[in-house]
């Protein structure tokens, strides 16, 4: 039997291996150091990060739902400048590829990180979050496909890196926004992106949390993910990374099958931080049992 | 992942659960918590692990937690017996500050005690003070252990069934009127109203006090930022399961939570 | 104490209490009579309808995801003469209210249908569905604002009947439906019908759905239908009823405090014949020992 | 709501699951289904209940289940113990049409064992026969109790090790290759392909064939539609659930499924 070649090309980027953490359930790597080694996997894509530090919003910011967790950190990060100095040096010293999630209040605001992150040493890619729900006028952009375009052409002059473009699901029609950004020049596609949504404490008569809207994430998404990445993997050429409710291989498998080059583990590393490295480990003895030499061999064909 | 050695039921909505897991009960210090699994493998709801904070550690490996069953996930947890296993994750947190050779204050109210009792065996050879209180008396918990340690516990319920009648804080504020050693170190668990409470006669007289918080959490380890708390000095928020869950109170904003 | 006082005006039509049987998860009724007293509950909704009779789609229709539940029925059913003819007489019997869910493949289909309707003993409303994710084209007119107000208005014009438009959540701004729908004079709306998902079986490799393609329902999507009804109570001035993942009745007083006038119960009826009866009674419960005298009175103002 | 009696493992994957539930024991004729709730109550997870078949009804007002666990929902219900309470939905749909008088061929392929020995036991009195198969000796279910009821019992293994070396179909071929009873009715479970293979005997001799289908189902009840088959003359669909789980062979398409 060969062992599967678990490597995976997401435009210019390559990764050892499909499995990544989404942005903002891996704090910026350093948390993890002793549950995960992170080696083993695709890369990591760090917190969310804007130009200048965020401080969040107001607490309460988490609230449990049904195979569903929602959130309204709200961007909650150190700015661009404490990163670089701060995390990133631990981050170089990883074998693994490391991407950067990306915020602007405006498309100057994203260019400019882009700017900066050019040239720096141990960034493999960007990940340009267009949707965030928890911001105010985040979520604008990621729905309007004009602006998402907008946003990465703007990101891609910027920069020599990889660019992936991260789509809110919260839309109508999610393959226009997705082919809007691949021709705007975006390397690949991630998505999705947590879906809005809220809850009530009827003990204390009150949202559950402070901003009375969060962005659903967990289990409970990973059905409308999947419909989502099929879609878009049928709309565009570039690559499309699947995200939303990864919980075990099985879950990896349906996105992969879908067509995604590969997935990122949200919300399943907050459960249980050693996840994703499960996760890989069941794709590898899938392929194994089933013959498959390649990623692309999941792939289903219909 | 930990066997569970023990599961009983306290008083009616109150569980002390024995896990044996060697190598937190090493690590662990008074007032760090961990994120305990409560579904059973393999389901997915509910989705997140609970925080619970450390009550003791006893011989040989084993951890203890004291906890009320308020919800759906602690109801769950109820129900693993001797012989489960579950995934536990800890010991996280920063936990109590114990300040040597100071006289020490535990205000515990309700549940507040959990915590309490690791460090008041900690604070063995201290000068200790101990007040509980709690609604009524079958409330009122794990009074026998901070007394087998030999502190002084002072009891306070609201319905007068057992010690003063009255609140934690009434004794309290009866304690710290004998003009106590202005290095007393106060340390409190309780709900927010009753921390409170503490932190203002605390703070009004110029003594410390550290407070153990909750907030909601789902990852237990600074991986999410889920589990902010108001600063006190208005710069943001601190994060309950990394830089807590103890905390210099004069650190954490009083305002009314909205 | 004084008993509460449990009715609600859905516009024109008075109902005894806010719970009723969703679309299509309820039969025609009959299928319950032994599980379920129907006559307790506020009203049920039939089966979703249509001009002719419709075989559905081929099988698998259904498949289980995370608290949810992917269905992919077709609006199979037995068209509106043979519903008139051989279901309604039953349910004339009903000492509660009788909705009929109706869907067309065109304005002129939806008019017609309520123009059948229109004084048929029996039936005091209806609802229309314009966001059957499972029938082709069945969810443009559900995510076009326009269609979506020019299917109400010719159903309003072709009825005396009060009109619920079911509004899909499949949409970027669902508040922009809403309003359509109310300016077209709509007398109430109801929403969320479910949102698309997809589920692949890995060991089959196939999608689980013959179609691809489904509704997800249950208490997975809650909080995206709370939301959906908290925006949608905050910019229409007609009555809303909450739908999506009820369960329990806590589930439902989330819906009634974020706004709902009544609240439809779905996939939970499927999983728990008498849910209905036991989300009726823990809202009428938790009013008492509230001190709430009226529905009205759950509602929170924020 | 049924009181869990007795859940045995009866081989690695195989369980027999016993409920108290008098008014599904009276009501159940051989063929009928029930759906059984698979978690533990207030849990959301799985969401459905599982249709299972009445594999027996036992003096008293017992009924049992024989089932595999296959996913997580049959791996939830195996974990029941004696003292729990499940809530069971049942007995629906339609069962088996015995014809008296005409000889019977009961064909059960694996778990396709479970809902036969009901009927076998209801045929006491009639000539039958039954045919059961498996890929190995282990899997071979139920054989003792055929036997016990006084029937002729024909054994197959994919690998030979108990009875003829083949398929259940080719125990059949031969017994039909007699020239049997016109009259004779065959009634079948076990997986599609099986079936089909049956089905298609039956037909070319003309021979009636009742077939236990299984769909995947939501409440089983007739509200979703969700468990339909596509008929055999194409005119749209048959619902499993409340127009089987038990059709003749002559109304069901056999087109391959997609
Ligand atoms: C660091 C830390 C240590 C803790 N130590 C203990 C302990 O030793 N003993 C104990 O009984 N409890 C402790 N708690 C609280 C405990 O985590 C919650 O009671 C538990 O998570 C509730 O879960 P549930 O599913 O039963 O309730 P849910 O159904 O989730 O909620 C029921 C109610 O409990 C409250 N609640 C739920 N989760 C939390 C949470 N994570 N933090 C605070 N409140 C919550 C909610 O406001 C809600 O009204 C601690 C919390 C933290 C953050
Ligand atoms: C009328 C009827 C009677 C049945 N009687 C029995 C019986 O007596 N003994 C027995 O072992 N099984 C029986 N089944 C099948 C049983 O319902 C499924 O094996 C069970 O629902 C699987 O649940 P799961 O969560 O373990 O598997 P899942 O994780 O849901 O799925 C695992 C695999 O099982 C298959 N499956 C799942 N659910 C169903 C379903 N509802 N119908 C058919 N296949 C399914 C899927 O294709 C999948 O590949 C019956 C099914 C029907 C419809
Ligand atoms: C607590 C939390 C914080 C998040 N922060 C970010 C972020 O900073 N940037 C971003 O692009 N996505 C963020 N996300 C979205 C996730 O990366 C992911 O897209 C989403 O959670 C769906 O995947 P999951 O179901 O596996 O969690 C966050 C999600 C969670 C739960
Ligand atoms: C099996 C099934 C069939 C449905 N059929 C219809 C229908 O005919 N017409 C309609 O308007 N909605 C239909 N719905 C949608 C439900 O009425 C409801 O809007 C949706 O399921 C969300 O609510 P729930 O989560 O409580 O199920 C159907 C849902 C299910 C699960
Ligand atoms: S709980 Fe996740 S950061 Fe504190
Ligand atoms: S399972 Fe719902 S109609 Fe058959």
């Amino acid at each position: 039997m060969i062992a599967p070649d678990l490597s995976t090309n997401i435009g210019p980027l390559r990764l050892k291996n499909p499995v990544l953490l989404a942005s903002g359930t891996c704090g910026y790597g350093e948390e993890l150091k002793d549950l995960l080694d992170l080696n083993q996997l695709g890369g990591i894509i760090v917190k969310g990060i804007s130009i200048r530090p965020r401080p969040g919003n107001p607490p309460p910011r988490l609230a449990e739902t049904p195979c569903g967790l929602l959130n309204s950190i709200g961007l909650e990060n150190i700015g661009i400048e404490r990163f670089i100095r701060e995390k990133l040096p631990w981050l170089q010293g990883l074998k693994t590829s490391v991407i950067v999630n990306i915020f602007g209040e405006s498309t100057g605001e994203y260019a400019e990180m882009a700017r900066r992150l050019d040239g720096v040493t141990g960034i493999q890619a960007i990940e340009v979050n267009i949707s965030c729900p928890n911001v105010d006028g985040g979520i604008v952009s990621g729905t309007d496909p004009e602006a998402a375009a907008g946003v990465t052409r703007a990101v891609k002059r910027s920069t020599d890196l990889p660019v992936i473009v991260k789509l809110s699901p919260n839309v109508t029609d999610i393959t226009k926004v997705a082919q809007e950004v691949a021709s705007a020049g975006a390397d690949a596609i991630s998505l999705i992106n947590t879906v809005l949504g809220m809850a009530i404490d009827v003990r204390s008569r009150r949202p559950c949390l402070a901003r009375i809207f969060g962005g659903l994430s967990g289990p409970a998404i990973k059905p409308i993910a999947l419909r989502m990445v099929w879609q878009v993997v049928r709309s565009v050429d570039i690559p499309v990374i699947g995200i939303g409710g990864i919980s075990t291989y099985e879950d990896a498998l349906e996105f992969l099958m879908a067509g995604a080059k590969a997935i990122e583990v949200g919300t399943a590393t907050l459960v249980q931080p050693s996840s994703a490295e499960n996760i890989l480990a069941g794709i590898r003895t899938y392929m194994e049992s089933n013959g498959l030499h390649r990623i692309g061999d999941l792939h289903l064909h219909i | 992942m930990a066997d569970v050695i023990g599961q009983v039921q306290i008083c009616p909505d109150v569980f002390l659960l024995t896990l044996r897991a060697d190598e937190i009960a090493e690590a662990a210090s008074p007032g760090q918590f961990c994120m305990v699994e409560v579904r059973s493998h393999g389901d997915m709801d509910p989705l997140l692990r609970r925080p619970l904070s450390i009550h003791r550690v006893v011989g040989g490996g084993e951890i203890e937690f004291l906890y009320r069953v308020v919800g759906h996930g602690t109801y769950l947890l109820s129900q693993h017996c001797p012989g489960d296993r579950l995934y536990v994750l800890g010991p996280l947190g920063h936990g109590f500050q114990i300040v040597p050779g100071c006289p020490a204050i535990l205000v515990g109210g309700g549940l507040g005690s959990a915590p309490l009792l690791f460090l008041a065996e900690e604070l063995a050879r201290d000068m200790v003070t101990v007040i509980l209180g709690a609604p009524t008396k079958e409330e009122l918990l794990c009074v026998e252990q901070f007394t087998a340690i030999g502190h002084q516990v002072l009891l306070a319920t609201e319905d007068g069934s057992m010690g003063r009648h009255g609140l934690v804080t009434d004794v309290l504020s009866e304690v710290l009127s004998h003009g106590p050693d202005p290095r007393s170190c106060i340390f409190t668990c309780g709900p927010w109203p009753m921390m409170r409470a503490v932190y203002d006669m605390a703070h009004k007289r110029g003594l410390s006090c550290q407070v153990s918080l909750e907030a909601r959490m789902a990852c237990g380890i600074g991986l999410c930022l889920g589990c902010a708390v108001r600063r006190q000095d208005g710069q943001g928020y601190l994060h309950v399961c990394t830089e807590g869950p103890v905390f210099d109170a004069e650190r954490v904003s009083w305002e009314p939570r909205q």
